[in-house]
């Protein structure tokens, strides 16, 4: 069936709640509004409104209670509204929902999902297209994933929901609109993988979420020009998935590391840092990195300049190549 | 959700009703000129034509989003009017009502709504700081602003200054805005909070908030609230002057719950049919602010309908220029977004502005 | 900074007087017999001994950091016992008195400021979570398991479950404590927030935190406040009682606010000369909880002095336990601390683990 | 003078006080206790109630009513008690204060100081030993600093409260009491540079704060075994002095890195990224990385084993020099 990644997700979310009574669904304006990207929409109306419920406007509030209901046997569902409102929730997340597994040396599990709509290029106003998942997977305890497209969001997010660890699930907010066939009887892959998407030769590029679509056009593009680039969708960022990063790398040799956080300290460094060391005989070229620039996210009217788009990416490849 | 009745029904201070009849009030009351009640008038329809304006060029593709203030215009005449020029106000991201008291112009509220700038006044010309999107942030700016009057002894006496800090029902839920109460209350700071009660927090309404009045919550932090009729613009002028006035004379802090009514929708992104009755707002149609102040200046004489009309002429005036502006407005150079990162810039972003620089300047010459 | 006198001259729920008197009171009141006064009193003797030991063994080395309960004992053991077996509670870092009472192992509680665990006892098994340092963060964990509570159908009778959160004066300044607060508020949930009000939050007075007595806080949120005696043993498990059930039987939150006094320092790192004088330590020396229990057993004849030996042997014993257990304590292996970050370990985890192992083995065999 | 690292800062705030009447201190405990490692002790006294405050206990309140006071032309020193502390404040640090600059077109600045006691190896319990560091290094608008030695300590923290843009001030705490010569009337080195500290040419050791003491042992251990190691004391964490970074390790042809944060996306990958795509051509050896796991910080009682040593850093200049 044809579905858009944002009704793919309202899906999977319908299909973890059938499946699993302790799952909640909760956060600001999910329930008869349906969230303000209709994720959740007609899940209050299914499920009840002690399923899905509208909680007060308070971030911190949202995961400090949600911990609490995992305490208690619950899985619950936050949704963050908007990327650049995570923040007030900082504590909760890093302090609290992160460490309590190993605190309580495994007696209290926290199968608690953090729903985040990330990333810009939807001509938004501020602290609405951030991505701000690299302060997320620099944290221990967190598990870190984004889905790319439709089939991915269907499984990911039920797999999300049945991790017995805290996932923070990072939503690609420009792909939401955007179709494709999903198969929700296909056996999914594991939600610890990352995938290549496209296979290729020459130089690989290594993105997650949004950015995913923009490689593979670029690939599809360089392909046009005779270069065979592999496009790996890391699906997972913290865990890393670098056996088959490493894999791909290892056989193209050359890779570029694509995402719209900021570049400094951002996932590319890592993956920079590690391809650099594990693979430090067989490379050809240092591993580029096409980002977002260091500066808060602009005014929407520059923000395509801001962000990697297919040119860039083939810029950065030519410059690869080059080396 | 325990929703007292209490909620809806506690009284309010009101100097007009919905039939424009003018009411006494012993705390509250407010001496004005004839000119006076014109100009309020005046500022309510020029407000409300700012945000149709800006709501049509939304419509049009011309701006991003638009939060609209339609309902809550004297919620915000009122309190902006009541504004000496001194005090500062902190506003959330709806307040196109108080930017226009504090002289804001409205076009460089457009072109943030537009994506063309983030901010675009100087909040300290404008003793009016930037929109704040971030719900309730600004309330704790506001506190240490007002943290600051006290240690430049500007505070104490008529002449002193004060501050008014903007935030919604549903902001009232934030952990930063109820340590603002704490702030304030412990250093009793020279604060008004001055909370839109518009009865939604998107589609949420205030009751998942708050099973009793917001003015209330005042009082656990041990200063006084008040709740008034947001959609009486005398009303909500005079308590929210007589709230200025304890502050700046060393009193403290006070809350003050307008209690309105958003009569669109949240944002032009929105669809309030999905979660609120059309019966509520056909109520609310009934305390329209604009009507009422109309009604009160043909019942007393002194508003005929040429004055009215030399309003809406005025009103369409403005908001042509608007349209005018907003349409002629042009995009920010791509490179700006590097200016200003840092009062003192760095090696980093010269680079990556180069970076780019150099980047679409081979685009102008062909690119890939 | 203002501080009305209110806050220090309030009056509380008392039952029991400095000298032992046993008062009555119309709302609060208990029935027990003299087995209970009796093992009221061992509770606060055996606590108070755990906290002797405790800081005498951070004194020779033995524990990094000790968190003293030292006059709070009988806030701690009377709300502790008001507790019923199916009730959860969620501490700060100094509730050794309800840990106690909860039946968690004093040497569990060593074992974390010696540095030999970050936890360590079941949360679920004991409902008792653990020790929470970053403040206020679990007032909100204990509003969530409260609401868990309700959708499990646990509340409404009186075998229902409830909750009570425990923070300090300090505490109650924190947005999530707030937050906490409306969450509670708006879902009704069966929760007792107890705060001890010590009068300190390290050197910081409760009047920097707030200018009104803290148990009017819940005014403001909607819910029922009161303040007890936190040096009367009986009163604070008289007012918790009442707060738990009227949780548990669906009434909703309460605040209790436990007026009482950090005799100690705040830890063991603390110098509390810097900031605080020795007469107000006399003034509270006299409410002390352990000798008005101890007045009102002699005066009621109910507890002879071989009754008090005997609780002083008993808690001799647990004292030398504690001891001889903290002496005896093996540090962790350090390549335990990769286990349980996750449920499901990962690669990079179990990749780093092995390095660390393989380092550490290199060192046994004569390292670099 | 012989200066603690701790009296150092103190006698650093106190001339910055002196000098300008619009600096402020605030925080928790700071004033009669002089904070619970006793940096501003004296201070209260000394400026009064008014310039040097204790506040209610809430970082966000901090942090959020400092940009208050610094729009108001104050320029407030704001104290976070310990790093693990910090989180409830995140939002107004990193959408708020890191961003009101860019936000008002320059109109206004922010000379925010937000000092924050962090790092390891004092026994302490959870929560005050972190090292949370990258979070705000990734964060575009923010300044991050953090001295190693009383000298600089003495310095750098008059240049940070000089500075008319939000610096995050990271103190080593476990060098609080370490004593060095303190020349207050030298002329300071920028705080926007990075300092070779110790002259090498096998082989370039970055570090930072705490750290940089444990390079400097490890550098004279390896002297006696015939190794030239030099050692750079960063400094700047945000901007990265990256022409000093890449001058050294230009010559030594080798890196290695150490923090006590967690690996992952830590300062460590930027350093490494950036070196492996610069010096591509130049290296010898990859980057390598000694620092903390990707843990939650461990018990004090095996804290030893979880921080980076001496012997580990050894360890890593071994392997590295085996390329
Ligand atoms: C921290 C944060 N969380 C969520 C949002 C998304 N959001 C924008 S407006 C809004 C509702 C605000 O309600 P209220 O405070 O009543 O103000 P109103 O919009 O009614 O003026 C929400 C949830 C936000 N801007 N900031
Ligand atoms: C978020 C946070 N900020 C600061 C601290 C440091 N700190 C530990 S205890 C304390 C004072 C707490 O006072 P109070 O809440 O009254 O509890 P008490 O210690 O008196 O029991 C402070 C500031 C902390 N643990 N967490
Ligand atoms: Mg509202
Ligand atoms: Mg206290």
């Amino acid at each position: 069936m044809q579905l858009t990644l944002a009704k793919a997700l309202n899906e999977g979310l319908r299909a973890a709640m059938e499946s699993d009574p302790r799952v909640l669904l909760m956060g600001e304006d999910i329930g008869k509004l349906g969230g303000v990207f209709r994720v959740t929409d007609g899940l209050q109306k299914d499920f009840g409104e002690d399923r899905v419920f509208d909680t007060p406007l308070a971030e911190s509030g949202i995961i400090g209670t949600a911990i609490g209901l995992a305490i208690r046997g619950y899985r619950p569902v936050c949704e963050i509204q908007f990327d650049g409102f995570v923040y007030p929730a900082y504590d909760q997340i890093v302090s609290q929902l992160a460490k309590m597994h190993a605190r309580s040396k495994g007696s209290v599990a926290m199968p608690v999902v953090i729903r985040i709509p990330y990333g810009g290029g939807i001509g938004a106003v501020e602290h609405h297209s951030e991505s701000p998942e690299a302060y997320f997977a620099h944290t221990a305890g967190l598990k870190v994933v984004s889905p790319s497209n439709p089939a991915d969001a269907y499984t990911m997010i039920q797999q999300a929901i049945a991790s017995n660890d805290p996932v923070v699930f990072f939503e690609p907010k420009r792909r939401y609109w955007e179709k494709a066939e999903v198969d929700t009887e296909a056996v999914p892959d594991p939600l610890w993988r990352s995938r290549i998407t496209r296979p290729g030769s020459d130089l690989t590029l290594l993105a997650y979420g949004p950015m995913v679509r923009t490689c593979l056009d670029a690939a599809a593009a360089a392909e046009e020009e005779g270069r065979s680039l592999e496009v790996v969708d890391l699906r997972t960022l913290s865990p890393l998935d670098f056996d088959t990063i490493r894999e791909s790398v290892r056989r193209t040799r050359r890779a570029v590391v694509v995402h719209e956080a900021p570049r400094s300290i951002g996932l590319g460094a890592e993956l920079a840092a590690r391809l650099s060391e594990e693979l430090y005989y067989e490379m050809e070229a240092p591993v580029l990195r096409v980002t977002g620039y260091d500066i808060p996210y602009p005014p929407s009217r520059v923000e395509e300049e801001y962000l990697p788009d297919l040119d860039r990416v083939l810029h950065a490849v030519d410059r690869s190549l080059a080396y | 959700m325990t929703v007292t009745p209490e909620a809806t029904t506690t009284p309010l201070v009101q100097l007009l009703t919905p039939e424009g009849e003018r009411l006494h009030h012993p705390d509250y009351d407010v001496d004005l000129t004839d000119d006076d009640y014109r100009s309020f008038y005046r500022d309510l329809v020029l407000v409300r034509r700012i945000d149709v304006e800006a709501t049509a060029l939304q419509r049009q593709g011309e701006l991003g989003l638009w939060a609209s203030l339609l309902g809550q215009e004297a919620a915000q005449v009122g309190s902006g009017r009541a504004l000496r020029p001194q005090d500062f106000a902190f506003p959330t991201y709806r307040e196109h009502g108080v930017a226009w008291c504090k002289g804001v112009d409205p076009l460089t509220l457009l072109a943030l709504f537009r994506g063309a700038s983030n901010g675009g006044w100087d909040p300290q010309e404008k003793r009016f700081n930037l929109y704040t999107i971030v719900i309730g942030s600004q309330t704790l700016h506001a506190t240490g602003y007002a943290m600051g009057i006290q240690k430049d002894g500007a505070v104490g006496d008529s002449d002193g200054e004060a501050v008014i800090a903007y935030f919604g029902d549903g902001a009232s839920s934030q952990g930063d805005v109820n340590e603002a109460f704490v702030w304030s209350a412990a250093y009793n700071a020279p604060i008004v909070f001055f909370c839109q009660n518009n009865q939604w927090g998107i589609s949420t309404p205030t009751s998942t908030q708050s099973r009793i009045p917001l003015y209330k919550r005042a009082e656990g932090f041990g200063f006084p609230g008040v709740r008034v009729d947001g959609n009486d613009v005398l009303a909500s002028y005079a308590v929210t002057r007589a709230a200025l006035d304890a502050a700046r004379t060393g009193q403290g802090p006070t809350l003050v719950e307008a209690f309105t009514y958003r009569m669109g929708a949240h944002t032009t992104s929105d669809d309030p049919t999905r979660y609120r009755l059309s019966s509520d707002l056909e109520a609310w149609k009934l305390k329209d602010p604009l009507e009422r102040m109309r009604s009160f200046l043909f019942k007393q004489q002194i508003g005929d309908s040429s004055f009215i009309d030399s309003v809406d002429a005025d009103a369409d005036e403005l908001a042509a220029r608007i349209r005018k502006g907003c349409l002629e407005m042009p995009d920010p150079d791509p490179l700006s977004m590097f200016d200003d990162v840092y009062a003192d810039q760095t090696v980093l972003l010269e680079e990556q502005r180069e970076e780019l620089g150099t980047y679409l300047a081979g685009f102008a010459g062909g690119g890939h």
